[in-house]
């Protein structure tokens, strides 16, 4: 009878020869408190051994076992009639029409980025790209969410630098086309930066997998790279607050990873799936055998063995405890169908990959490791994976940060100097600048499917074989959550649902990257929970469930945290590829539209940190309902073919987004002439960061029909201006003020701005 | 002052894993070289440095390896002076 | 027209390679690497990629592949064999090609849009184009970097077998119109037969409107078109 | 049979490019190095191989070298058996 339910039991199991012995220190060094060693103790009926602490501390790591966030994860809306899979696989799942189905994710290497920026953020790719084709699915996109602090500084240069490498040689070697991501650079992630990878992959609906270990007896298969000592307790290691001296003692940790071996990973497991030699498929990520195995073992409510002596290693002499939490890159684990291993081998064979049979599934519920033949640890499964204490924790708000709110900014409302000069260090500003020196590193083109690359609002991915598309995008602007937490999430939400619209697709799900400082700080876990509340209220607003997600916590230096940043990574779908748009103007004499109202804050905005190195006041408000009504009327207009260009209005406000317009790739920029008459000081006009807005351009004949389907929506609408011919430069008109610039002293401030500073031999000076 | 060159060789830590030095060892395998057991990939880099004496020269490259040409995290370095043997 | 798509491990522009074929009319089939013969093909594709991760050097592991031998009495006899970049790469590591492809003299992968010159219409590969003809076409590499011996480098000026070149929008070999530091803005050349053409940039990507361009169409109609007119 | 650790050095050959080398060669001049007068970067390929003897790992070496390890358009190459000083 299955003791999988839950009372399955642990055997006595004697110390190993070697093993330290487990003193209170050892337990801490773990990672754990003392309730949760008594817990692992009453779970276990007895002292765990070494080996066995090793894998309770992995498994209750806040990276696995969402320690601190697990509570607040549940109040997320996870449903909608086209979710097919909703969190707790290894990517959420949606049905995208036409039979198809998309899988998507996005994950955090912080940690390993921090230490290693190339090896960090290319094995993060690695290890996102994996969660998606153990779905079933081919991944088709990548996209990449970036922090860093200022560029001034050599080594913040250095990690970009690296960062952006490893991300593109990872992404290219394997073929998967980067479509789009966002980097913002400022002092608050200065000793923690921020790598959040998403992947999308395409599949048939009947083509989805799960990773659930079934059937008794059914080998267990270790599949592609042999398992060294890299990574020993990364998992762990990603929960715990970076130190000074993070650098020496962290570097046994940095693993390498093997793109070439991933690409091949990936035919070959997606030839298996399609095989149906195998049950189940699980990448070896955090915490390695240990997670994948026990988590196939809980999901499937049956029991795993495995035979540490089995599994391929890279270097003699590793123990159970090393095997078992390595994070070795590139490996897979494998249910197969038990007498079918031959062709299991057979098609690793052909991909040229190792592959071993390291245990069974059983029915006994455990989770039960041996060396030799004998037990070395003995654990039931499922308190291992589902048991990990979580906690809800008082949150406060931090009164600094009340008093940043509530500071008096109207001091720097007046410009010093003209407001054209100002345009001009916005658009010089990396935040604002364009991108071009980071995808021009990226392969945005294999695939032959990117029907929009990065630059645009959204990158879009055609389904071959149908007139659909995927959209997807990331966001989230930090300086406002860092302000007002709840605000701040649904304005992530709100802006990557615009950025959709803005493309023409339809908002379907998200995913999200909870990127915060330590938790066990009352005023980071208010930002933690405030946050959470507002991505929950917008994504109820808006329709787009979460699908699933990352947490990734303690990203402090020193006891500095972060800027809170829940990454939003959202999808939308495009019914119909000939109706996408640019962002970037296309035609002389098209009418300039301004959908949607300047609300008037300038608090966390980038002209406070460019012009007053200031993250302060009040950010801009959301109106969710308004915003939804904002992007049911781009969308019409879109279906409408009424659009020529649209584009979401963001950071650097209403200036920066028309000049960003007129400037598009480079190639072949436009002049403007538009000017607004709102009741707003300059400043705020131009620049403010009000929320739920959205430049778009016409035909002149169709601006009479575009303002009459805005009415129909309630959405304000006016036109603001024209395009010109380029010759005719950029006048942008408040009032009685103006800013005028010429598109040349545009280009060279908006694409030289990070050339400039990175093209200078990233590792001179340090 | 003179003129040296030094060879400086950048190698990936033991215990890491060389990705490169692992295909290289692949394809010499199956070109029928069953005798190779091991292959680990690093740079060799040749700097013609104008120095006071061989010592200055060497403790230079070591700065510039910790600086510049060897990744602390991933790699190990060894400086020497070139050999004879090497240069052909 | 019967196409192979010769595909190495690590190659990723294997199916949009077949694509282009299959979109011009070709019947095009995947010969993996490990395969022996190529009897019954009309053409030979090498794919772009990152053939073995490009380990030691891009395109030398793979062209110690079984099929190799096969490709280079292929191109031997005189059948049509193209390379798009990580193919170039190994027409070049095989001899079939002149010269090497090393770092981009930035040492940055770069992708982005080229625009190229047709520099000759009477190969296999450019009968579609018109002379001077200027493509825009997607470029996505790191070792596009072309560059050999001097007297190879004159060889291949002289005898007129640089077939695209980098090039600004007005048509100007210019250096800044030069992606990776090639010698002379080159981005694609042939064999002294003219059977054999390498290139970096990737035609196959420049298929339809919606991806940004049409015009890498030529190439593919030119195989098409001159095959079909050959004598059997 | 006896175990050998060879090393094999594969260089840019002289005149012909060497955007890295030439790279670092800027980056140093830039940290203050102003003694350098040239850099050149090429790998240091480590084998370790089981054969007859001392000449006979030399000879597959460079026999590996002229099949794979280097190209012989724009590279030379070098064997030498491991030395102790470059095991550091
Ligand atoms: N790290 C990155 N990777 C890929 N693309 C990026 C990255 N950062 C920015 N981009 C792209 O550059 C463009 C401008 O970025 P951003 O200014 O953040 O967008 P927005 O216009 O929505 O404010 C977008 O198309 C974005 O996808
Ligand atoms: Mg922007």
């Amino acid at each position: 009878m299955s003791k999988a339910d839950g009372t399955a039991t642990a055997t006595p199991v004697p110390p190993r020869a070697g093993d330290p012995e487990i003193t209170p220190e050892v337990v801490a060094d773990h990672g754990l408190s003392e309730d949760e060693y008594a817990r692992v103790c009453s779970v276990m009926g007895r002292e765990p051994t070494f080996t066995e602490l090793g894998v309770f501390s992995a498994m209750w790591s806040e990276h696995c076992g969402y320690k601190n966030s697990k509570r607040l994860l549940r109040l997320l809306p996870t449903r909608a009639p086209w979710v097919i899979q909703g969190p707790g696989e290894n990517a959420g799942v949606i049905d995208v029409g036409d039979g198809y189905a998309l899988a998507f994710k996005i994950e955090s290497h912080n940690h390993p980025s921090a230490v290693e920026p190339y090896q960090g953020s290319a094995t993060g790719v690695g290890g996102i790209l994996r969660d998606i084709f153990t779905m079933g699915a081919r991944p088709v996109a990548v996209l990449d969410s970036l922090r860093f602090g200022d560029l001034d500084s050599g080594r913040v240069r250095y990690l970009f630098d690296g960062v952006v490498k490893g991300v593109g040689d990872y992404g290219n070697c394997v073929g998967i086309p980067n479509i789009g991501g966002e980097v913002v650079f400022d002092r608050g992630y200065e000793g923690n930066p921020i790598v959040n990878a998403m992947c999308l992959g395409l599949m048939k609906r009947e083509e989805l997998i799960t990773a659930a270990a079934s059937g008794v007896g059914n080998p267990l298969m270790a599949v592609g790279a042999r398992t060294g000592r890299d990574g020993i307790h990364g998992a762990t290691f990603a929960s715990e607050e970076l130190s000074e001296d993070a650098d020496e003692s962290s570097r046994p940790q940095v693993q390498v990873g093997d793109p070439f071996t991933e690409k091949l990973l990936l035919e070959a497991s997606l030839e298996l799936i399609a095989s149906g030699a195998i049950s189940a498929i699980q990448d070896m990520g955090a915490a390695g055998i240990t997670s994948s195995a026990s988590e196939m073992a809980g999901r499937g409510g049956s029991g795993v063995e495995m035979e540490m002596t089995d599994v391929p290693v890279r270097e003699d002499g590793m123990t159970p405890y090393e095997i078992l939490l390595s994070e070795s890159q590139e490996r897979m684990l494998v249910v197969a169908e038990k007498g079918r291993e031959g062709e299991v081998h057979r098609i690793l064979e052909k991909w040229e990959l190792e592959a071993a049979v390291i245990g069974r599934v059983t029915d006994d519920g455990m989770f039960r490791v041996l060396e030799n033949g004998k037990v070395v640890a003995d654990i039931p499964a499922l308190p291992l994976t589902d048991g990990c204490p979580t906690y809800e924790r008082e949150g406060v708000e931090s009164a600094e940060i009340i008093g940043l709110r509530d500071m008096d900014l109207s001091e720097h409302l007046i410009p010093e100097g003209d407001l054209s000069k100002s345009l001009l260090l916005l658009l010089g500003s990396p935040n604002v600048a364009s991108k071009q020196w980071i995808y021009h590193q990226y392969d945005t083109t294999v695939r032959t499917s990117t029907a929009v690359r990065p630059g645009g609002d959204a990158g879009v991915v055609r389904i071959r074989g149908t007139q659909r598309a995927v959209a997807a995008t990331t966001d989230c602007n930090g300086r406002f959550v860092y302000l007002q937490p709840k605000t701040g999430a649904m304005a992530a939400v709100a802006e990557a649902a615009r950025n959709l619209v803005c493309v023409g697709a339809m908002p379907t799900a998200i995913t999200n990257n909870l990127n915060f400082g330590n938790p066990l700080k009352a005023h980071i876990y208010y930002q933690l929970r405030e946050a959470v509340l507002g991505m929950r209220d917008a994504c109820a607003a808006f329709e787009t469930p979460v699908t699933g997600g990352n947490v990734s916590l303690f990203n402090e230096t020193d006891g500095k945290a972060i800027y809170p940043t829940p990454v939003i990574g959202m999808v939308g779908v495009i019914d119909d590829v000939d109706r996408i748009t640019p962002n970037a103007f296309r035609n002389e004499g098209d009418d300039i539209v301004l959908l949607g109202e300047n609300t008037g804050e300038i608090g966390g905005s980038e002209y406070l940190y460019v012009t007053a190195a200031l993250v302060a006041g009040e950010p801009p408000s959301v109106d969710l309902e308004g915003e939804k009504r904002l992007q049911q009327a781009m969308l019409s207009l879109t279906h409408e073919g009424l659009v020529t260009a649209a584009h979401d209005c963001s950071q650097g406000g209403l200036a920066c987004t028309l000049a960003e317009m007129a400037l598009g790739d480079g190639e072949e920029p436009f002049g403007v002439e538009a000017g607004i008459d709102d009741e707003l000081r300059p400043v705020v006009s131009l620049f403010g960061e009000a929320q739920g807005r959205i430049v778009l351009s016409c035909n002149p004949a169709s601006t009479g029909a575009v303002l009459a389907s805005a009415e129909r929506y309630a959405v304000p609408a006016r036109k603001i201006g024209t395009v010109l011919g380029a010759d005719r430069g950029f006048t942008l008109k408040v009032r009685d003020a103006s800013v005028s610039a010429s598109l040349a002293e545009m280009t060279e401030a908006y694409f030289q701005a990070i050339p400039k500073i990175m093209d200078v031999s990233p590792t001179a000076e340090s | 002052m003179s003129q040296y060159r030094l060879e400086v060789r950048v190698k990936p830590r033991p215990g890491l894993l060389d990705p490169q030095g692992k295909a290289i060892h692949h394809s010499l395998n199956s070109l029928g070289w069953d005798g190779v057991a091991d292959v680990r990939v690093g740079k060799a880099i040749y700097i013609d440095l104008e120095a006071e004496s061989a010592e200055s020269a060497i403790a230079a490259a070591e700065e510039m390896c910790r600086k510049l040409l060897a990744n602390p995290v991933t790699e190990d370095f060894a400086v020497a002076l070139e050999q004879e043997a090497a240069a052909s | 027209m019967k196409v192979a798509v010769i595909t190495f491990p690590g190659s990723n522009c294997d199916h949009d390679l077949y694509k282009a074929a299959q979109q011009v009319g070709g019947d095009a089939s995947f010969v993996w690497h490990r395969e022996r013969g190529l009897d019954g093909f009309d053409v030979v594709l090498l794919p772009g990629g990152f053939s073995y991760g490009d380990y030691l050097r891009p395109g030398a592991i793979a062209r110690m592949s079984p099929i190799m031998d096969d490709v280079m009495s292929f191109a031997k006899a005189g059948g049509p064999v193209l390379g798009i970049c990580n193919g170039f790469q190994v027409l070049c590591e095989a001899g079939l090609l002149p010269g090497a492809l090393v770092r981009n003299d930035a040492l940055k992968f770069r992708s982005h849009d080229v625009r190229l010159r047709v520099e000759r219409v009477d190969t296999l590969f450019t009968s579609d184009y018109e002379l001077g003809q200027i493509l825009r076409v997607p470029i996505a590499h790191g070792d596009g970097n072309y560059e050999a011996d001097e007297e190879t480098l004159n060889a291949l000026e002289d005898e007129g077998r640089v077939v695209f070149r980098y090039v600004d929008r007005n048509g100007e070999a210019v250096e800044s119109a030069n992606p990776n530091g090639s010698w002379h803005n080159i981005a694609g050349i042939v064999n002294e037969s003219g059977n054999v053409l390498g290139m970096m940039p990737h035609p196959e990507r420049a298929m339809e409107e919606l991806l940004g361009s049409t015009d890498g169409v030529g190439v593919f109609t030119s195989m098409m078109n001159s095959l079909s007119t050959a004598p059997a």
